[in-house]
């Protein structure tokens, strides 16, 4: 978490001296939900995630010189600068965007999963998506699709009550995002995401009925984010008093206060990971900078597969 | 040589494709119980089980977004969308997903998925059930278009459209399901190009899909009026085949483009934009347009008809053009 | 309920001898679900339909020789013969089609609802769908969109238990639709769609909660088309015997038959009603067939407005 | 004179058309607390309440719905799509409800709609978020569609779109919003025609929205080079304006039609087929055109501007053909 929260720290700097561009969203402050959710997965699970995917892709194992260089746009990004923040994609570690279409990932997590029974693998497709994208009809349409069909969908609903500066009150009729999920007949239940222990709980939980062919399961994970929707976001529409009533329950602190409890961490060891931490991220972000440019010749590569030859336009 | 409807065409080539690789599947609304709302699915469910014959509920979004995720999954999955007028439903998950992953990705994620859907007018189905906007699936970079307008090209255009690595969609005219005609081979067909369907000198008649019909029958006329028309069948309509669209108009040196989409800023605006940019000295008189009528399309036989392309539009444009 | 069974039933007729054309939707078995929730409806109110409308327009009062006239492709048709089977409208009754896009009307419905709440109009819009729509992402947002914003909804689904070829179990994970509509807090309640008695009932008390103010309310009208989806289905996915099941709830002779044992209708009274209806009938078919055609040179006309006077094109 | 930005016009307009009318409210996701995804919107919630400004939750199809029924309902609904992209997911709504019910319904029910939107890329936000899609929309008849480029279009379009009784669709270029310009006025402002926004005598750039920028610095640029260009700002893109286009060929010979949209199948195509069509005998070389590369828009910057219209890109049309 820390190497995340770390990471997105020094994506801001980036973007306040022009080396980021586009939409930069952070899950700063929701770094417990992708952690511990990773726990539950094989390399061989399939990963759908959002525009706020920093995250899920460094836990997921993206190597953090391939997340940052995409950032800025290099041709050693992930997506050879293509994408940037908000549309990573790794085919290694089979994390499938990156998607800017809010609810635009909930069917395409349907289809990997589908495609994973109709093969008889007994893998798990993680499909990440924010309270905001539960009104659109497409998570409807998805949870239908996976639940009527036995698919093995983990749908990790990040609940960080707002979409955009829209309220969950505000956008839901119904904010029990749990009783939803039970209306498809999808096992549900909802999860402290500050608690990057309990969310890995009931990710392992989770995944291992799903594996066990109990069909999708749905966590709500119950989180916030610290900072505004977007790095163009002036954040009028939250309470500061509400921000700093979650704070105290950053993931970062709460874990850090555990494991010293627990005896699990001197604080010897805490300053030798943010110094490992910093180190990693000085080395993506030099990686970063000293990246290149895709050649302007290759503007149109990719448009259809290089396979095919048939060519587009 | 034998005779077949377009109907069974496009069904012989489902059950080949199924027999052939067992990643294929087809999914869609009423495809499997119901024998598929056109009946060209009938049969295969029970031939090949509710697994890979899929009935999917009502959720266009939904069906087309996972068969994106399944042929991502290392499927080869055909989604039926039962007509054109429903895909606008889908349209995001065409657009922002099926076309844009590779891209994207940086050429890590192609899309191995065929899209098929009946498209076009005729059956006094009205305004909303009547749409021809393929020509905004051509618009879309990523995307591969096609337009069977033969039963050759209904039966061999769907294997290769399932060994393209990319997205292809397939465009049905739904006028043509029950029209006959000889079925010449069961071998894919090139679906890169565009055909001549009739020689020609003295004009060329650009059609595709449903339109072929019309523009053959205008050719017949015009033959008697003794104007000897070229037509050519678009066949894939992105991309375009511009080469041989370009040869016939070299010889011809005079265009129409029949299309029964809307006039404005359709598929027809397209071809004809792209004559006058590569061919505009061979042009004896500007490229002629003959689409449908810009309105909702009515119920009525005589407003339906009096909306769409016909032949006798046809041959008048080619007459105005002094052809 | 017999004045649309026999409408439908010359409909089959007139289709064979193809004065009607296109798709053709009967109702036949669900007469009641019309003709109960019309009595809930004062005039003011709004009706939002499907492609299977025609008795929502006969019991709504939408005169049958303008609905025929209509079928046919008259001028002096509902829609001057530009609509036909699945889109008549009719402003007099705020009858609003009519629509042949599976959940397309729906957030209509929202829509309409929403404009008498800021114009404070104590109405109700009445939306029917099909048990098939409910997959669709737009009955999920406009459900959620209704109850969230507190709006004069009554939502009417017609549950025949199939969609076309597709039984309700292979469309829906959860086939109770009711708890459907309460995951978005929409009050619901089941009601035997063969029954008009019933229908009435619960239309009549869901209309005046609505009314005073309860907000968004959920019909499952569970009732059964005796025929095909639409004149092109050969109706192959049907146990024969399901259907004949069904017919012995056939809401016509169930309502005959209570009637005359409550003494309420003799046996000759039925016939006058048979004969009064043949005749409606009739002399609709003989209006319809002597109407006109649009004129040609009138094509284009009601693509824009006239009033406008900006044309199009 | 007083100077101002897009945005601030935009919002004078919202502010205006909503204390004029009673019938009018704005309804979008995050067009109140938020105050707009761009700002547009900022300071409205305040002032007129959350029944006029109302925050819808994401969905996108059921909201725009809403606002074709409020509409038939008798009010005046502004509709805010945070951006085009985004509308596809509501384009069932638009092309199947809002721009076909009066025909459908045979004149008795019209849609007196305006749905707002931004459209346009050059903001790095990548393959999902660059879309101009506009040209799709001016496909379809029953739609008024509308590109401010100017402060004064900002300002002036709004309030003629909602007394136009049939739907209107305006799109408003993201990359204008900072920009500024002098308001010249504050009454409303002619929908129906086309600018010249820049006489000339010797070829004729057609362009809108965010390509008007464009067109004039090539304009510029070509003036230095001794060729003195009309600019030609379409402002409305359906119905289409042709004959103000036609009049500036008919004196320069020459077109260039400049336009974000992709090039094969957009907007720029009917414009070059319009011109060819009514004015063949008076052109000089074939109509050019400047588009967007076909391919789902790159993220990186040098990526972006090599995809996009460029005035330089422009500049080299217009020399190509000898202009
Ligand atoms: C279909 C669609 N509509 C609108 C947007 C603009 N938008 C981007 S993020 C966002 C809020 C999403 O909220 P939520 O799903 O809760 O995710 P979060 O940002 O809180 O992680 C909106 C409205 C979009 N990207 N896609
Ligand atoms: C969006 C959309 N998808 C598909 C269709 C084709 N279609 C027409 S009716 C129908 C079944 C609808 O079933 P239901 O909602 O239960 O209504 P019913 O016909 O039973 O009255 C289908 C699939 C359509 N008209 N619209
Ligand atoms: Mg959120
Ligand atoms: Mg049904």
């Amino acid at each position: 978490m820390l190497r995340i929260r770390r990471f997105e720290e020094r994506c801001v700097e980036l973007y306040s001296r022009t080396a980021i561009r586009g939409f930069l969203h952070l899950g700063i402050g929701e770094e417990a939900c992708a952690v511990g959710l990773m726990q539950a997965l094989t390399p061989a699970d399939a990963v759908v995630s959002t525009y706020r995917e920093h995250g899920h892709a460094l836990a997921r194992g993206i190597p953090m010189r391939a997340v940052l260089a995409e950032l800025e746009g290099k041709l050693e990004g992930t997506c050879r600068g293509r994408g940037g923040s908000m549309h990573i994609f790794d085919s290694a570690t089979r994390f499938y965007g990156g998607n800017a279409i809010v609810g635009g990932g909930l069917p395409l997590a349907v289809g990997l999963a589908l495609a994973d029974h109709l093969q008889g693998r007994q893998l798990v497709t993680a499909c990440f998506f924010g309270d905001g994208a539960v009104a659109e009809g497409e998570f409807h349409e998805s949870m239908n699709l996976a639940a009527l069909w036995h698919l093995p969908v983990l749908f990790c609903c990040e609940n960080n009550l707002y979409a955009m500066g829209t309220a969950l009150a505000r956008s839901e009729s119904e904010t029990d995002l749990t009783l939803k999920a039970s209306s498809y007949r999808v096992a549900s239940w909802p999860v402290d995401g500050m608690d990057v222990g309990a969310v890995e709980d009931a990710a392992m939980h989770a995944a291992e009925a799903i594996r066990g062919g109990a069909g999708p399961h749905f966590l709500e994970l119950r989180t916030y984010r610290f900072r505004a929707h977007s790095m163009y976001d002036p954040d009028r529409y939250r309470d500061k008093g509400e921000i700093e009533g979650w704070k105290h329950r950053d993931p970062i602190p709460l874990t850090a206060a555990r494991l010293s409890d627990q005896g699990l961490m001197s604080d010897e060891a805490l300053e030798r990971i943010e110094a490992d931490i910093e180190a990693e991220i000085d080395d993506a972000a030099a990686f970063a900078e000293a990246g290149t440019l895709e050649d302007l010749a290759d503007l149109e590569r990719f448009v259809v597969s290089e396979a095919a030859g048939m060519g587009d336009g | 040589m034998s005779t077949i409807t377009y109907r069974e065409a496009m069904r012989q080539a489902l059950r080949d494709a199924l027999t052939r690789d067992e990643r294929v599947f087809l999914i869609g609304e009423d495809v499997g119980r119901y024998g598929g709302c056109y009946a060209v699915s009938l049969g295969l469910l029970e031939e090949f089980g509710p697994e890979r014959i899929r009935d999917a509920p009502l959720s266009e979004s939904g069906f087309v977004g996972a068969g994106i995720g399944a042929a991502l999954g290392g499927l080869r999955p055909i989604v039926e969308i039962m007509t054109v007028n429903f895909s606008l439903l889908a349209l995001d998950q065409i657009v922002n997903n099926a076309a844009t992953l590779l891209y994207m990705s940086g050429g890590q994620f192609n899309v191995p998925l065929v899209i098929r859907m009946t498209t076009g007018a005729g059956r006094q189905l009205a305004a909303q059930h009547s749409h021809s906007l393929e020509g905004w699936y051509a618009h879309v970079p990523g995307l591969r278009i096609l337009a069977p307008a033969t039963v050759d090209d209904a039966r061999g255009m769907l294997w290769p459209s399932l060994e393209d690595p990319d997205p292809v969609l397939i465009f049905e005219h739904g006028g043509l399901y029950s029209s006959e005609g000889a079925l010449t081979g069961t071998d894919g067909v090139d679906i890169t190009s565009a055909a001549v369907r009739r020689p020609g000198n003295d004009v060329t008649i650009v059609s595709y899909g449903g339109t072929l019909r019309i523009a053959l029958s205008a050719a017949e006329q015009l033959r008697g009026a003794g104007v000897d028309a070229e037509v050519i069948d678009l066949r894939c309509l992105r991309p375009l085949d511009t080469a041989t669209i370009l040869a016939s108009v070299a010889h011809t040196h005079r265009a129409v483009v029949v299309d029964e989409g809307w006039r404005t800023g359709g598929l027809s605006a397209e071809v004809a934009a792209r004559i006058t940019e590569e061919a505009f000295y061979d042009l004896d008189a500007p490229v002629a347009r003959v689409c449908s009528a810009e309105v909702p399309m009515p119920y009525a036989k005589h407003l339906e008809d009096a909306a769409l392309p016909q032949p006798e539009r046809v041959v008048a444009a080619v007459r105005q053009m002094g052809g």
